[in-house]
């Protein structure tokens, strides 16, 4: 019965994870890793049905509130990187290689 | 009659004092090396005196030695532990060694002396005393040993002053090499020795002659065989025995001096001395490895007498002649007992009137500006009046000129193989006629005839340090042969050391092969008078013959060794230092350039592009929940 | 006399020296303190040699102090006649050596007292190696001598000297890294709480066990040895490799690897050492001869000795691995010979090198003429390298291949041609160098000033000396080698003619 | 029903001393004048360190504690005590390093190159936030291997992490390399930790907990072949291995290394890297400690991968602040070859303290030689190209002799403390007596064999090259400089020579291992 939640929750975590892979823009991609850590919010807060506990549900506050000073941090960097490149494309920021 | 039992020495008197014998040349050595030019002055001299004094005490060795009953006449005196569990240095005193003793001591001390004159311009002529009095040294202990170990520092040590002497001249290139070829041939030889030594040791579990000798016949045929042959090996080598003979015909470019000494009255004997020494256990009579030796023998008295025949050069016609004159000693000592009196005899007269004509030969060289192509001699005899005469005594007793010495050893050789084995014996008189023929034509070429030599060249006779030696020599070479073996006098001497054959042999002067060997020499000395005293001697070698190319260059020896082992070698070589660093070190190297290669390139992985590092890590997720499903439900 | 820690005031000794010295702000003054220090050590090497019993306890001088008990690994020294004579040797060749350096470190803008400060360094490190009776201590030893002796190459070296030292030390550390993985393992499968020596013999008994750590150990000691056909770096490293440190890098570090191999390979795992002994032999065999053909065609003099070493540590790997008294006691004097002969080949070599400033053979020719001290010693040099008898190195020649003759019989005579083969790289060295007309080039080469005589008399008479008088070493090293070869319970094959008592 | 929790206040006083201080810090930044905030903040960290430091020494001297803190989500056992202190000390000397104006940008919001730059520049502006940003990370970093259940581990990965990614982009000089870097780590550093939640997520589900213990009880009843633990241990695997450093998840670790600040990247490379491996060995160990069969040859593949991949990329290196970075995958191949040691107690105890005192001494070794790096400096800043190390050893012996000496240290030369260090771990490993984990110490030795070449190739080029003419100057080091290089040094003398106490104090914190 669950289970369907549990294959969205993948599917959204897959999506994010390919997102990320494949979007060059820098807030696209954060926007990805967002959506994973949501599809992970949904598989605990399923689990947490399944379980029968509310573990579950504490930890998907915890997790939003993680993400919410992970953006913080993360635009502010994109920002940062934004202004002295005129560029969001994580592409472009390769001087660090081999 | 076997050998007598090897006795320790108890008693005092000279024999315990015979190790001066072999310190005092090296002392002598040791000075005048570490003294360098401060002795300079009197170099020589010390040489000289190191060398009688070693004589000194050879003759008072002696003297105790036949005041003792024969049965005690084998006296070791141990010195002190070299090798703890293996060998000590110690001294064997018997009659063997002694007469080598006499001999080296004394021909030595004659040497030292005609040195003095030969040498007197050389500014050198102190590290020359130096070597001579190493070798002394090094050839005494050779032949006083009492265990194998001990023979063979002497027979490097030999070996050495060989080496040192031959390229004393090392500035020319070619004494050099000849030096070097000498002592790697000889190594070759020494190797023989060195496997039977460990061939001894393993089988008896000791290398002193006083526990092996006596317990020889215990060990299996294969394994006496096989130690004879490799001693032979070793044998080979030191007395330019074929195969190893070609060392020596090079070695004549050291001084004369040294060839007179060293590689005609000494060192080149010391083969002759080890198949004595080690005869009665393994050279018996009847013996495979005994009968090699004859053949040996017999091979290279032929081989030098061929070679003799073509050279120009006297020193190396001389040369071949000493390998000619050390088969026979081979022949007669690869016999067993009834030979060895005579191999020594032969031994102790060659020393002589080898030495006699090889400082002969020093002489003419001397006055001729150091020439030494026979073919710009000629016509000597009056200006060289003291060399002549002793060269031509020294030439007599060669080639066995009725009661000269030669003529005594040397028909005793033939005689005595002739009755163990006739071909050899037969084949031996040959070679005593080809002896008769070159060693005429060498006093032809030289003495008689018109003189053929330069205007520069002024000939003198040499002054009288060096003609006295010739003058005594020449004595010696008259009258040793006789002496030694007239009623059996050293056969019987040398019996507590090596055995008695059976019967005593007679002496019978009208023999068949006694009267054939006088004819065939005196048809060897006609032909070469006819053809050298007759006959104008062009100045230039004609080309001559293939058999007379072929004894020109040594039949072939060089070449054979170029094309077997020289060649061969070098290409060796090449293939071995090219694997060396393309293959051994290429595969080092080419494991550390490959793993730097694939840095170089699989550090391109690391793009810089932070999508290829998130892909990396979304695929290494998947491999990892991939392998882990897979263990975890294995 | 037992309550003294000889062993710890040698190092401890050298390396307040190389302290010392390092600090020192006057090159002059360093050179000379080096010396005197290196002096020190050999006088009290020599004293503490004179108070050793050949045949009293095995191990004397025995220090023992617990120094990482969570490893179980003990600072722990003493010596047996085999590491003492080792010992003895370092301490004898220091002091050369820094008298052959004099100069050698001056030619680069490199420190001169570093050269010497490491050289202090290394020679604690050898006698440390030597001492050590605990395996960890001696692996510690092991390596840690890597490092002076790389920084001498690679600082005061030849034009190739970077790469000479970094192969060196890649390949001594590659094969150190296995021998750690064999140490961890011996101490785990011994269970013995325990890194001692004496307490590790017979711990372990399971024979792929055995086989296993035998490996481990082997290919580190091979590599330094160096056997044949890991030896690639020792022609690259002794001859970028200053002089003086080349002949400690030959004379001494090489021996670490056979000695290695008498003591822990044998000892430590003795059916291992059995089941290895015929590919060892062989490859001894193989390094004998290969080592020797291919110093015949070198044309770099240094690089030639180097290969001849090669050549002659195959014949100590032989008469280790021959496992007979005579051939181990002949291998272990072999060690202590060829670090004087080749130490003194290595230096006159390097006195003919400053001269002229090329290593190349071709470059030299008629030295002899010029030179007759330098081209005499030379000669010497070469002649013992060739195991002259009369000089040291044919005592201990002769002895492995008779000790080996006993058991393995084709090896030794093959090893036997090695002989001529010496007799042909040494006297063809000698005579393109030093022979015939005397080259342009050398003609104004000076002979051996007053310094130089005394680095190269004292190791001239030593093997003079010992080639007629090998027993005080050989007095020494037996009874060692002979408890050695108990623990590996073998005992020497029986003559076959059994021999009456001598007369 | 809910009863009020317990909280252990004083053996969570080094945590609450750490974050107290760094939300005083923030206070300090919103409130002191600039001028003071500097002298406030340098005092401010480092005696918090200190007082946190002193009160993990009493609680050792006190006794460890036998039950976690906190509900049972905050372990600090023994282990948690050791792994506390080393990574205080390293922080520490970090913070010193930290402690240099050069080394941070005056304004990090004004564009490189800019007019506002200079200004900034002129007026001596510093971004002081980077002490309250060190402690928070700080903080994370001690929260992180203490965790006792994955909510909390998760929490203090981020707070760990976060403040970090932030630093990374404060260089001083070559910014657009730091901001770089500074994406880079947290884009990445966030995809990982979504994989990390994502496994913590699939645990939950299969256990019904995050607690470690629950996980270890679910897994004793259940036994480990269903499909929820796999997937959700390899994930929560990627999130770990991502943060030491493992191949294939190595990738952000050398452009990180090289981008951030200097004293930042020792803060990594030695804190960091110490709580990420604390917090491996307490999911593996601890969680998934009955499992060991199961993830010890993904464990030896990955192992193998890493130290490969450190040890041969690092070969063509020619930047030295990324040589130290691939240095660092190598070694933390080298320690996760302890990591797989596990059996029974007497040898997870082994294992655990050669895996401590291997992260202490590779920690100080790596501090000091980043240390180092910051004192080797061109017109343009630090001198990271290696060819400008060519002939230092001329120029400034001593430097280079101890840079030359940390090398060996991480070559693992006898008589330095990383050959202790190695010899600790592969000693476990080769005590579990299987063929397989020995077979890796065998790949490890010869993959340090192979590394040891690049640590070789500096010493080559410092000591046998010789020196350009316009090589890099050597700053005189800052007091706090000094004392970080010295620091290292004799550490990594002391510990090669006498490691025996520090090896005790390891052998007492793993004694008792992780609790349950």
């Amino acid at each position: 019965m669950t289970t369907h939640y549990l294959v969205l929750s993948a599917l959204l975590f897959a999506i994010g994870g390919i997102g990320v892979l494949v979007r060059r823009n820098a807030i696209v991609v954060f926007m990805c890793v967002e959506l994973m850590l949501n599809a992970c919010n949904l598989a605990f807060v399923t689990f947490a049905r399944q379980n029968g506990n509310i573990d579950g549900q504490v930890i998907a506050f915890f997790v939003m509130i993680v993400a919410a000073a992970e953006v913080v941090i993360g635009l502010a960097i994109i920002v940062t990187i934004f202004r002295t490149r005129r560029s969001a494309s994580v592409d472009d920021a390769s001087l660090l290689k081999y | 009659m076997e050998p007598a039992e090897i006795l320790s020495h108890t008693g005092g008197g000279a024999i315990s004092l015979a190790w001066l014998m072999i310190v005092l040349p090296l002392a002598g050595a040791a000075i005048l090396l570490i003294g360098g030019r401060a002795t300079n002055k009197w170099g020589h001299l010390l040489g000289v005196l190191m060398s009688v004094g070693a004589f000194v005490v050879a003759a008072l060795v002696f003297l105790q030695l036949i005041g003792l009953d024969p049965a005690q006449r084998r006296q070791s005196v141990n010195l002190y532990e070299f090798i703890p569990g293996v060998a000590n240095i110690g001294l064997l005193i018997d009659p063997l060694s002694i007469s080598f003793c006499l001999l080296i001591t004394f021909v030595g001390s004659l040497i030292h002396i005609y040195s003095i004159g030969y040498m007197s311009h050389d500014p050198d002529r102190r590290r020359f005393f130096a070597y001579l009095n190493l070798f002394v040294a090094a050839m005494l202990l050779l032949v006083l040993a009492d265990n194998y170990v001990a023979l063979f520092i002497g027979w490097e040590g030999v070996g050495l002053a060989s080496y040192l002497l031959i390229g004393f001249w090392q500035y020319k290139p070619s004494a050099a090499v000849a030096a070097k070829k000498a002592f790697v041939v000889n190594r070759v030889g020494d190797f023989g020795l060195l496997i039977a030594m460990f061939l001894i040791f393993a089988q008896f579990g000791t290398l002193s002659y006083a526990e092996v000798f006596p317990n020889a016949a215990q060990a299996s045929q294969g394994v006496q065989t096989a130690i004879g042959l490799l001693l032979l090996l070793g044998a080979c080598g030191k007395s330019a025995q074929l195969p190893l003979q070609s060392w020596l015909l090079d070695a004549m470019e050291g001084p004369t001096p040294v060839s007179a000494l060293i590689h005609a009255a000494t060192m080149v004997t010391a083969g002759v001395y080890l198949v004595v020494r080690s005869g009665a256990a393994f050279f018996p009579e009847g013996s495979t490895a005994g009968l090699v030796v004859t053949i040996v023998g017999v091979a290279t008295l032929l081989a030098g007498a061929i070679i003799g025949t073509a050279k120009d050069d006297i020193k190396k016609g001389l040369a071949g002649s000493t390998m000619s004159q050390i088969g026979y000693m081979m022949l007669a000592a690869g016999i067993g007992p009834a030979g060895y009196a005579f191999a020594i005899g032969h031994l102790i007269t060659h020393g002589f009137f080898k030495a006699d004509l090889f400082l002969g030969a020093g002489s003419v060289m001397h006055a001729m500006n150091d020439e030494v192509d026979m073919r710009r001699y000629g016509g000597l005899r009056k200006l060289l009046p003291i060399t002549f005469v002793t060269f031509f005594i020294g030439y007599l007793a060669i080639i066995g000129f009725p009661l000269l010495s030669g003529y005594f050893t040397k028909d005793g050789i033939i005689e005595t193989v002739i009755h163990h084995n006739a071909i050899l014996g037969w084949l031996a008189v040959v070679g005593a006629g080809i002896t008769g023929f070159y060693m005429t034509r060498m006093v032809v070429m030289t003495f008689f005839g018109p003189k053929r030599w330069d205007e520069k060249a002024h000939p003198h006779e040499s002054p009288a340090v060096m003609t006295w030696p010739l003058i005594v020599l020449s004595i010696f070479s008259v009258g040793l042969g006789a002496y030694l073996i007239l009623s059996n006098r050293l056969m019987v001497f040398l019996g507590p050391a090596v055995g008695l054959p059976a019967e005593l042999p007679g002496f019978h002067p009208i023999s068949v092969p006694g009267l054939a060997t006088l004819a065939l020499v005196a048809v060897g000395a006609g032909i070469a008078i006819a053809k050298y005293g007759r006959a104008e001697v062009p100045v230039v070698a004609p080309r001559g013959s293939f058999l007379t190319v072929f004894a020109r260059r040594d039949l072939y020896g060089d070449a054979l060794n170029e094309a077997l082992f020289m060649r061969p070698g070098q290409w060796l070589t090449r293939l071995a230092v090219f694997f060396d660093n393309r293959g051994i070190d290429g595969v080092v190297n080419g494991l550390a350039a490959g793993v730097g290669g694939s840095s170089g390139r699989l550090r391109k992985i690391q793009t810089g592009y932070v999508r290829s590092y998130a892909l990396s890590i979304f695929v290494g997720a998947a491999v990892l929940a991939g392998a882990w499903f897979v263990v975890g439900t294995l | 006399m037992t309550a003294i820690p000889w062993l710890s005031i040698l190092m401890g000794v050298s390396v307040l020296g190389a302290l010392g010295v390092s600090f020192l702000k006057n090159d002059k003054l360093a050179k000379q303190a080096t010396l005197g220090v290196s002096l020190l050590v050999l006088v009290l090497a020599v004293v503490m040699t004179v108070g050793f019993s050949p045949n009293g306890d095995r191990f004397q001088y025995a220090e023992t102090y617990d120094w990482i008990p969570s490893f179980g690994v003990h600072y722990a020294v003493a010596v047996d006649g085999v590491a003492l004579v080792l010992i003895l040797l370092s301490a004898v060749l220091v002091p050369i050596v820094v008298l052959a350096s004099w100069h050698d470190a001056e030619q680069g803008k490199r420190s001169v007292r570093t050269y010497f400060a490491l050289l202090l360094v290394l020679e604690a490190m050898m006698i440390g190696v030597f001492a050590a009776t605990d395996v960890f201590l001696f692996y510690v030893f092991f390596e840690a001598m890597l490092i002076p002796m790389y920084f001498m190459i690679g600082s005061y070296g030849g034009a190739q000297r970077s790469y000479a030292a970094v192969k060196f030390l890649l390949y001594s550390l590659f094969g150190g890294l296995l021998m750690l993985v064999a140490v961890i393992a011996l101490y785990n499968v011994a269970d013995k709480n325990s890194f001692l020596f004496p307490e590790l013999i017979g711990a372990v008994t399971d024979p792929t066990t055995q086989k296993w750590l035998f490996l481990g150990f082997f290919i580190a000691f091979a590599i330094k040895a160096p056997l044949w056909p890991v030896h690639t770096w020792l022609p690259d490293a002794a001859a970028q490799a200053p002089a003086g440190a080349a002949v400690l890098l030959v004379g001494v570090l090489d021996k670490v690897g056979t000695y290695g191999m008498l003591r822990f390979c044998l000892e430590l795992f003795p059916d291992a050492a059995k089941w290895a002994t015929p590919v060892v032999i062989a490859l001894s065999v193989i390094g004998i001869v290969y080592g020797a053909i291919v110093a015949i065609g070198q044309t770099d003099i240094k690089r030639l000795i180097a290969y001849t070493s090669i050549s002659h540590f195959g014949f100590i790997t032989m008469g280790v691995f021959a496992m007979t008294t005579t051939a181990a006691s002949g291998a272990t004097l072999y060690m202590v010979n060829h670090g004087f002969s080749t130490g003194v080949l290595f230096l006159v070599a390097g006195f003919l090198i400053y001269r002229r400033g090329s290593q190349f053979i071709a470059d030299y020719g008629g030295v002899q003429k010029v030179a007759p001290l330098l081209a005499g010693a030379f000669l010497i040099a070469g002649l013992s390298g060739l195991s002259l008898p009369g000089l040291s190195t044919f005592v201990s020649e002769f002895m492995v291949l008779l000790g080996t003759f006993e058991r393995y019989a084709v090896p030794a005579i093959i090893g036997t041609t090695g002989v001529i083969l010496a007799a042909i790289y040494i006297l063809w060295m000698y005579q393109r160098t030093m022979n015939g007309p005397t080259a342009e080039s050398v003609a104004e080469m000076k002979d051996l000033n007053g310094r130089e005589r005394w680095v190269v008399a004292p190791l001239i008479a030593l093997i003079v000396v010992l080639g007629f008088f090998p027993k005080p070493l050989l007095d020494v090293i037996n009874p060692a080698v002979k408890e050695s070869l108990v623990n590996v319970k073998v005992t020497d094959p029986a003559p076959v003619v059994a021999v009456k008592e001598g007369q | 029903m809910i009863t009020a929790p317990t909280i252990e206040y004083f053996a969570l006083a080094p945590l609450l001393i750490i974050f107290g201080a760094a939300i005083i810090g923030v206070l300090v930044e919103a409130f002191a004048p600039r001028y003071l905030r500097r002298a406030v903040h340098v005092p401010l960290t480092l005696l918090s360190l200190v007082g946190a430091f002193a009160l993990v020494i009493l609680q050792t001297i006190r006794g460890v504690p036998t039950t976690p803190a906190a509900m049972g989500s905050v372990a600090v056992d023994g282990p948690t005590l050791f792994i506390w202190g080393a990574i205080l000390v390293l922080s520490f000397v970090s913070v010193l390093l930290i402690n240099d104006e050069e080394q941070f940008v005056p304004s990090a919001a004004a564009v490189p190159g800019s007019a506002e730059e200079e200004k900034a520049i002129t007026e001596g502006a510093a971004h002081t936030e980077v002490y309250p940003l060190a402690l928070f990370a700080i903080g994370g970093m001690l929260l992180f291997p203490a965790s006792n259940d994955l909510l909390i581990m998760f929490v203090a990965l981020e707070v760990m992490s976060l403040p970090l990614y932030l630093l990374c982009g404060l260089a001083r000089r070559r910014r657009l390399l730091s901001q770089e870097a500074s994406v880079k780590y947290f884009l990445l550093g966030a995809f990982s930790s979504a994989f990390f939640l994502y496994g913590t997520a699939l645990l939950y589900g299969f256990a019904g907990t995050v607690d470690l213990a629950g996980i270890r009880e679910a897994l004793a009843t259940a036994g480990g072949t269903e499909t929820l633990l796999l997937v959700g241990t390899a994930m929560l695997g990627v999130g770990l291995l991502f943060k030491i450093g493992a191949a294939p998840f190595q990738a952000w670790k050398p452009d990180v290394y090289q981008g951030a600040p200097t004293p930042i990247t020792a803060l990594m490379a030695s804190g960091t890297l110490v709580a990420a491996f604390g917090a491996v060995l307490r999911v593996f160990w601890v969680a998934l400690g009955n499992d060991s069969w199961n993830w010890q040859p993904i464990m030896w593949g990955v192992a193998a991968l890493t130290m490969v991949v450190g040890s041969i990329l690092a070969i063509t290196q020619t930047d030295i602040k990324r040589m130290l970075a691939y240095s660092s995958i190598a070694h933390a191949g080298f320690l996760l070859v302890g990591v797989m040691a596990v059996g029974e107690a007497a040898q997870n105890a082994l294992a655990l303290s050669g895996l401590l005192f291997y992260l202490v001494t590779y920690g100080i070794t790596t501090v000091g030689a980043f240390a180092v790096v910051t004192m080797v400096r061109d017109p343009g800043g630090e001198a990271w190209h290696l060819s400008r190390w060519a002939g230092l050893g001329k120029r400034s012996p001593k430097l280079a002799g101890v840079f030359a000496f940390f090398l060996l240290a991480f070559a693992g030369i006898p008589l330095t403390s990383g050959f202790f260090g190695k010899y600790a771990v592969f000693r476990s490993a080769v005590a579990l007596g299987q063929g397989w984990l020995t077979g890796l110490v065998v790949l490890a030795v010869v993959a340090s064999a192979a590394a040891a070449f690049f640590y070789v190739r500096v010493i080559v080029l410092m000591f046998f090259s010789d020196p350009s003419a316009d090589g890099p100057t050597v700053v005189t080091p800052s007091w706090a400089t000094s004392t970080v290089v010295g620091f290292s040094a004799f550490a990594t003398v002391a510990l090669g020579v006498f490691p025996q106490p520090v090896l005790d104090l390891a052998e007492k914190a793993a004694k008792s291992l992780f609790v349950q």
